[in-house]
C-alpha cells in the first residue's frame, strides 16, 4: 500500500490552513469546530485546490502547485466518506454502493450487513445503517486512501460505540492508508495510531494518544485530551521542582520545568478527593465547593472548584459528595505536566 | 387578556386582507366563465380562428420551448455553479425580458434581426427572412419566455447539495456523468416547474409577437393575437377562447404544481403550520 | 376605484373633451384642437371599447359604417361626414422588391401589409383590390395590421415590400415612403364620419369640438393635411 | 484520458450553449442602443408623449404596488403558514395571472367590472366606471403583477426557520408581535425582491392595459403602450423610449440582484464553484 | 416553585407519543434519533397540540383536552432552549435576551459572562457561547418551568464536559423545575435526578440513574446506559440460579430469575479480562479475538467477541491487548441481569 503524502496550504475564510501530514496506516485529526478538518480533506480528495505544495499517493502526483499539477476529483483513488455521508438521496442503497462501478457491489453489501436495505431509500435509515452505506460506498470504489469526516457525529450517543469498533475492525480488514478527521478525542484515538490536533487550521501536536497524554505540547491539546487545566505563574523552587501560583493564589508544585505564565495540566484520574486537608509536600491541594457530581459508569466524575476529579462510585458514596460542601482534591506533582499559554484556542466556552 | 385580543385582531386582518386579495384575483376569471355557455366553449372548439391560432400557437411555443430547454439548461448550469466576475450582469441579463414591456421586446428583435436590423444584411446574405414568419414567433416567445424557466433552473440547481456534487465526483464520475446522474435527477422538480411557467408564459405572448411577427391567421396569429384581433368583432368570441386560455393555463399551472408539491421541507412548514393554529 | 375613476374624467370636463380618433387622425387632430385628449386606433377598435363603455365623448370613425353601427344601438349620435380620404399603396424609398405598380404586387413573395378585414382601411383594401380585379394579390399578405398606422409603421421600417394606406398617411413619413396612386376609378368611398357619444359627460364640449372640425378653420387643416373635401365637387 | 477528455467535451457544451444563449438575449437590447445615440435618449426624456406616458406609469404602478404589498403580504404569509384543504388551489389562482395571457386578463377584467360585466351593474348603481380610466390601468397591473411578489413572499415566509417563530411564541410574544419582530425582518430581503420584480412587471404591462383601459394619452396611456403607439408614428421616438424602458427595468432588476445577494447560502455556492472549477 | 404535570397522547408520524409525567425538580428523557424527545417539549410549550391529555403547572391548567382548554404558547411561562438554540440572527446577543422584555437583561448577560459579546451577532459565537446565550435568554423571560432540548448536541466533545458543570450549576441556583430531552445517558445522568428512556414515543423506565443501571427493564435501557447485551434462551438451574443458553453456544448463568429468550445485561466494568481460560463455577466466561483496543483516561475499552470490558491501562499491557489473539471476558453470576428481548427498540446499529 502506497502511503499518502500531504503538504499545503489552503486560504481559508478566517484563516489559512497550513499542514503537512504523512498516512500510512490510520491517522486521526482531531479539532475543534472551524478548525479546518473538512478543509483537509476536500483538500486532499481535489475538491479544493490549495494555494501551494504537494499531494501525491506514493510517486502518484495528485497536486504540485510548482509543476502545475492538479488532478480532478475522479481522478484520485480517493473513499471519502463525508459529515453527513452525501448518500444519494434518488438511488436505493444498492445503486449508492454501486454509484462508481466497482466490481460486485452485493459483495459489498454483504460484508457491511446491508443487504436487507438493498432496496431502501437513504432517508428511510438510521444513521448507523446510512454510516455503514457510505462506507461501503467508498469502499466499493476501491480507493488507495480512506478519508473520514466525522465518521460518528450523526450518530446517537449509545450506538456510537458499537459503530466505532464496528469501523474499527473495517479499518483492519481493508488495511488502506486512512485519515480520519473528528472533534472527538476519544474517537480519534481509538481509531487511529497517530492523533493530530488541528486548531485554526495549525497542527498543534502530532502523536500516539499516549504521547498526547504524557506530553500534551500545549494547553488545548491538553484540554482536548479531557485534562483539566490551571492558570498561574510558574517559578523554579530548587532545581528539581517548580511552583506554579495560581490565579487563585493557592501554589501548586510540578516537576516539570517551566517559567511564566503556564497551565497546570492534570488528569481526572490523578486527582485524589477527600473531605479533610491533607498536608503533604509531595502532594499539591486545592480546595473547593463540590460542584457537579456525575456517574459514568461504575466511576463518579466530581468537580471541585477549578477541577474535575474522577474517583470510584463507592468513594463516592464514602465522601458523601453529592451532597456538596467544600472537599479537597489532592494530586502528585509528578503527576502535573505545564504547558505554555499562548492565549491562543482556549476551549471558548470556558472564556471570561 | 389584551394579548389574546391583539392575536384576534392580527388573524382578522391576515383573513380579510387574504380574501380582498382572492375576490380581486378570482372575480375576472369566475366573469369569463359566467359569460360562456359550456356549450359555447367547445362551440369556440371549432372556431376556425380558434383551432388555427391554437395549432400556430403550439407550433410555435412548442418548438420555442425545445430552444428554452436545449440552449437555457446549461447556462442555468453555469450560473448557477460558477462564480466569477460579471456574473451578476449576466444573470440580470438573463432576466431583463422578464421586466421588458413585451413591444420593446419586439422592438428590439426588429431591431437586431429585422431586414435593417443589426444582422439584417448578414441574413439577407444567407437568403434567411425572420419577420412575418413563423420563426419570428418563434423568436419572441422565446426571448418573453426563456427568463422564466432560467431563473427556475438556477435555482433548482443551487439548490442541489454541493456536497452530492462532490461525493460523486470523488467516486471517480467525471462532471459530465455527475450532471447526468445527481444534478439533474435531483433538479427535475425545479427544472419542470420552470418549464411549465415558461411555456404558459409563452402562450400568452402578444406584444413582442405582434410587433415583430406581424399576425396573419394560420401562419403568426397565435391565440393572443386572435383575442385581440376577435376583441372587436365578437366580444363573446373572444370570452369564448380566453376562456379556452385560461383553462390551458389553469391545467399547465396545476401540473407545475403538483411536480413541485414535494419541494417545500414538509416537516417544517407542517410544525409552523401547528405552531400557528392559533394565532 | 370610483374616485380614481371620476378625477380621471374630471381633467377631461373642464372643457377637455375626450376624442377616440381613427388612427389615420393621429396628426392633423392635435392640430385642430390642441388641447383635447386623444385616443387613436383602428375605428373598430375605439368602436369596441365605447361598446364597452369607454368614458370617450367624440368618435371619428374612418368609414360610416362603423358609427352607423354604434348609432343602431344608440351608443352615439347619427354620424356626420367631415372628410374624405384616397387609398394608396406604399413602398419603402429603398424598394426593396422593386414595386413600380399596383400591378407589380401579384409578384409572388412580396411582402404586402394591410390591415384587418374589421379595419375600415383594411375593408377599403380589399374593395380596391376587387374593383381592379387583382384580388389575388392577397395571397402575398404577410401581415394584418389592427390600424392603418401599423401597416404604415411596417413599410416605413422597410420589413414591409408594401402596404395599402391612407394617402394622407404616407405624408407623414416624408422620404420613408414612395407613394404608389392608385387609378380615380377603383377607389372606394372612403368617408369619415363623426358623432359625439351619447354617454358623454361631456356633450357641450363635444359638439363645440365637432363644430370645430367641420368649421372653416377646420376643414383648412384637414385639407392642408392631404384630406379631401367633405363632400365631392360635383365634377363639371 | 478518455474520462478528462469528456470533461473537456462537457465543459465545451456547457460554454458554447450559454454563449448562445446570451448573444441571443443580448442583440435585441444592444440592437436598440445601437440605433439610439445617446443624445436622443435624453431628448426623449423632454418629449411630452414620453414625459406623459412616464407620469402615468409610475402614477399607476405606485398605486398597484401599495395596494400589492398592503393586500399580498398577508396572503403570502397566510398561504405560507396555513395548510388546510383547497390551499393548492388557493396558491394556483395565486399565480394564475402570471401565466395567463395579459390580454385574457384584460377580457377577464373587462367580463368582471365592464360596463356588462359581472359587477358592472353594481359599479354604475355607485356612478363608477372603471374601464379605460387610470383606475382601470391599477386594476391591469395589480391583476397581471402581484403572482410575481406573491410567489417571492410566500418563498421568503417559508424560509424563515420554524424555530425561531417558535421561539419567539414561547418568550411570550404573540403572533402579531412575532410577525412583525422576527418573521418580517428575516423575510425582508425575499420580499424585496418580489417586490421588485413585480414592480418591474407591471411597468412592462401592455396587453391587459391596452384591453381594459385602452391608451388615451395622459390618462390610460403607459410607457409601453406609448411605445405601441408611437411605434406608428416614428420608429426612431420608438427606439428612444424603450431604450429608456430597458435602462429603467435594468436598474430595477440590479437593485434587485443586490437585495437578494446574500440569500444563497455562501458557503455552499463558493465550495461549488470551487469544486466545478475543472469541469 | 411549583411542580409541572403532563400527560397526554400526540400523534406523530410513524408512532404515537404517549407519556405521564411529573416534574418537581430535574427530570431527563433519554431516547434515540426521533423517539418524540422534541415532540414532548413542544407540546408543553404549547407549539403543537396533542390529541388528549392535560399539562398543568400546579394548579394553572395550560392544556385540558377535556374542558377543550389549550393555551398559546405566549401565556405559558416556559422558558424553551431549543435544541440548535434558535437565537435570532438578526438581533444581537443583547437583544436577544432582552426579546421577552424580562426585567434587566443586562444582568443576565452577566451572569452568564457574555457580557463582553452583548454587541455580537449570534452567527459570531462559538457553540458554547450560543449555548450560554440560549439559555441567558429562556430565564430571562424568568419562566416557571425550564425546558432543554439536547442542550449539548452542538458543542464540540472536549467543551462538553465544562459546558456541562456550568449548566448543572446554573439549574442549581435558579432551582426551576426543568426538564431536559437528549440522546446521551451521560448527560442525562450529569443533570437530572430522574431520568426517563424515551422509545418510539412510550416512556420505557423512569428512575435515578442508580436505578437505571442496577434494573434496567428491558435491553433497551441497558445497552443505553452502556451495558452489553448477549441474547440467548434462560432455563431455571437450581433455585437460585438460571441459566442462558447463548446463540453462540456458550452458556452463562445468572442470579436474576427469568425464563425463555432474553438478553443478559452485563457492564464493561464488571468484565474482567484474561489470557487464560479461568474455571470457576462462580465465573461466566466468554471467549472471544481482542477487537478494537480503545484508551479512555487511565483505562481501557476491549472488545472481546460480542462483549466490552474495560480495564485499568496497566492491565492492558500486561495481557499485551493490543496485539490482538484470543482472550477471555470473565464475570461474576451476580453481575448480570437478565431483562427480556421485546426485539423493539434494539439500537439499530447493531442489528443483523
Ligand atoms: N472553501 C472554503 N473557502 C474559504 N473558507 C472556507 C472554505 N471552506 C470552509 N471555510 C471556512 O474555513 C473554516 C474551516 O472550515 P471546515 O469545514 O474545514 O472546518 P471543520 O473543522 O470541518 O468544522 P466542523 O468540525 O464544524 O466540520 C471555517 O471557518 C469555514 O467557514
Ligand atoms: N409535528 C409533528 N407531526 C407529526 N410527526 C412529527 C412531528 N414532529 C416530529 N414528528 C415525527 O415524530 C418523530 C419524533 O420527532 P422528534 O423531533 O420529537 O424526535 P427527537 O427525539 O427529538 O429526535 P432527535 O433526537 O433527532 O431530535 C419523528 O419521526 C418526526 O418525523
Ligand atoms: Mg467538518
Ligand atoms: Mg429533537
Amino acid at each position: 500500500m502506497a502511503a499518502l503524502s500531504a503538504h499545503f496550504t489552503l486560504p481559508l475564510r478566517a484563516f489559512e490552513l497550513e499542514l503537512a501530514l504523512a498516512v500510512e496506516s490510520t491517522v486521526a485529526l482531531v479539532g475543534p469546530s472551524g478548525a479546518g478538518k473538512t478543509s483537509v480533506l476536500r483538500a486532499i480528495a481535489g475538491l479544493v485546490r490549495p494555494s501551494s505544495g504537494r499531494v501525491a499517493l506514493g510517486d502518484d502526483v495528485w497536486f504540485d502547485a510548482e509543476n502545475g499539477v492538479s488532478r480532478p476529483p475522479e481522478e484520485r483513488r480517493v473513499g471519502l466518506v463525508f459529515q453527513e455521508y452525501a448518500l444519494f438521496p434518488h438511488l436505493s442503497v444498492r445503486k449508492n454502493v454501486a454509484y462508481a462501478g466497482g466490481d460486485r457491489p452485493d459483495e459489498y453489501l454483504e460484508r457491511f450487513r446491508i443487504s436487507h436495505l438493498a432496496d431502501a431509500r437513504p432517508d428511510e435509515l438510521s444513521g448507523g445503517e446510512r454510516q455503514r452505506v457510505a462506507l461501503a460506498r467508498a469502499l466499493a470504489r476501491n480507493p488507495d486512501v480512506l478519508l473520514l469526516d466525522e465518521p460518528f457525529s450523526a450518530l446517537d450517543a449509545h450506538t456510537k460505540s458499537t459503530v466505532r469498533a464496528e469501523v474499527h475492525e473495517l479499518l483492519g480488514e481493508f488495511g488502506l492508508p486512512t485519515l480520519i478527521v473528528t472533534h472527538d478525542y476519544e474517537d480519534a484515538s481509538a481509531l487511529a495510531e497517530e492523533v493530530g490536533v488541528i486548531v485554526d487550521g495549525k497542527l498543534r501536536q502530532l502523536g500516539t494518544p499516549q504521547e498526547l497524554v504524557s506530553r500534551p505540547s500545549d494547553e488545548f491539546v491538553a484540554s482536548f485530551t479531557g485534562a483539566n487545566l490551571l492558570r498561574g505563574s510558574a517559578r523554579r523552587e530548587g532545581d528539581r521542582l517548580t511552583r506554579v501560583e495560581l490565579d487563585t493564589g493557592e501554589s501548586l508544585f510540578s516537576t516539570d520545568v517551566a517559567e511564566g505564565v503556564v497551565g497546570v495540566v492534570v488528569y481526572p484520574w490523578e486527582v485524589a478527593v477527600g473531605r479533610a486537608r491533607v498536608d503533604d509536600s509531595a502532594l499539591n491541594v486545592v480546595s473547593g465547593e463540590v460542584g457537579s457530581v456525575v456517574e459514568v459508569g461504575n466511576r463518579v466524575r466530581v468537580r471541585i472548584g477549578p477541577l474535575t476529579a474522577e474517583v470510584t462510585a463507592s468513594s463516592a458514596e464514602r465522601l458523601e459528595l453529592a451532597r456538596g460542601g467544600v472537599a479537597f482534591a489532592t494530586f502528585k506533582a509528578t503527576g502535573t505536566r505545564l504547558v505554555p499559554l499562548d492565549g491562543r484556542g482556549r476551549p471558548s466556552a470556558t472564556d471570561p | 387578556m389584551g394579548e389574546s385580543a391583539r392575536r384576534g385582531l392580527f388573524g382578522i386582518a391576515l383573513f380579510v386582507a387574504s380574501l380582498l386579495t382572492f375576490a380581486f384575483l378570482a372575480l375576472p376569471l369566475v366573469a369569463i366563465f359566467v359569460h360562456v355557455p359550456p356549450g359555447d366553449l367547445v362551440a369556440q372548439l371549432s372556431n376556425p380562428v380558434v383551432t388555427d391560432a391554437l395549432i400556430v400557437s403550439l407550433k410555435t411555443n412548442l418548438i420555442a420551448q425545445v430552444f428554452i430547454l436545449v440552449l437555457g439548461t446549461p447556462t442555468a448550469y453555469l450560473l448557477a455553479t460558477r462564480r466569477f466576475r460579471g456574473r451578476a450582469l449576466l444573470v440580470t441579463l438573463v432576466e431583463l425580458p422578464l421586466v421588458l414591456p413585451p413591444a420593446v421586446a419586439g422592438i428590439g428583435l426588429l431591431a437586431a434581426f429585422g431586414r435593417f436590423g443589426l444582422l439584417g444584411g448578414t441574413l439577407r446574405g444567407l437568403g434567411i427572412t425572420i419577420p412575418f414568419t413563423q420563426t419570428a414567433v418563434v423568436f419572441a416567445v422565446a426571448f418573453v419566455a426563456s427568463p422564466l424557466y432560467i431563473r427556475q433552473a438556477i435555482a433548482a440547481f443551487e439548490a442541489v447539495d454541493a456536497n452530492l456534487v462532490a461525493a460523486s465526483r470523488t467516486l471517480g464520475v467525471g462532471p459530465a456523468g455527475t450532471f447526468f446522474r445527481v444534478v439533474l435527477p435531483l433538479a427535475s422538480g425545479g427544472l419542470l416547474a420552470g418549464e411549465a411557467l415558461s411555456f404558459a408564459r409563452g402562450l400568452g405572448e402578444f406584444g413582442a409577437t405582434i410587433m415583430f411577427a406581424g399576425s396573419l391567421q394560420r401562419v403568426t396569429q397565435t391565440l393572443p393575437l386572435a383575442i385581440y384581433a376577435e376583441f372587436d368583432v365578437d366580444f363573446d368570441v373572444t370570452l369564448a377562447i380566453s376562456a379556452v386560455l385560461i383553462v390551458i393555463s389553469g391545467a399547465l399551472l396545476l401540473s407545475l404544481k403538483l411536480a413541485t408539491s414535494w419541494q417545500p421541507s414538509r416537516l417544517t412548514s407542517r410544525s409552523r403550520s401547528e405552531l400557528l393554529s392559533w394565532s | 376605484g370610483g374616485a380614481a375613476a371620476r378625477q380621471a374624467g374630471a381633467d377631461g370636463t373642464r372643457a377637455r373633451v375626450t376624442v377616440y380618433a381613427a388612427a389615420s387622425l393621429t396628426d392633423v387632430f392635435p392640430t385642430i384642437d390642441p388641447t383635447a385628449k386623444y385616443s387613436f386606433a383602428g375605428s373598430n377598435t375605439l368602436a369596441a371599447q365605447i361598446t364597452q363603455g369607454a368614458p370617450a365623448d367624440v368618435f371619428a370613425s374612418a368609414n360610416m359604417t362603423i358609427p352607423n353601427q354604434l348609432n343602431a344601438k344608440n351608443l352615439v349620435s347619427k354620424p356626420i361626414v367631415f372628410t374624405r380620404n384616397a387609398l394608396v399603396v406604399v413602398v419603402p424609398t429603398s424598394n426593396p422588391a422593386n414595386v413600380k405598380t399596383v400591378y407589380d404586387l401579384k409578384k409572388p413573395g412580396t411582402k404586402l401589409v394591410v390591415a384587418g378585414p374589421t379595419v375600415p382601411v383594411g375593408a377599403y383594401t380589399v374593395q380596391v383590390l376587387r374593383n381592379m380585379a387583382l384580388s389575388s394579390v392577397l395571397q402575398n399578405v404577410v401581415s394584418r395590421e389592427t390600424d392603418v398606422r401599423e401597416v404604415l409603421a411596417k413599410v416605413a421600417l422597410g420589413e414591409a415590400d408594401a402596404g395599402f394606406v391612407y394617402s394622407t398617411d404616407a405624408r407623414t413619413v416624408p422620404g420613408k415612403v414612395k407613394v404608389l396612386r392608385l387609378p380615380a376609378w377603383a377607389q372606394p368611398k372612403v368617408q369619415y364620419g363623426i358623432s359625439i357619444v351619447s354617454a358623454s359627460q361631456n356633450k357641450a364640449a363635444a359638439r363645440a369640438f365637432v363644430n370645430r372640425v367641420l368649421g372653416r378653420a377646420g376643414q383648412k387643416r384637414m385639407i392642408a393635411a392631404g384630406f379631401l373635401q367633405r363632400v365631392k365637387p360635383k365634377g363639371k
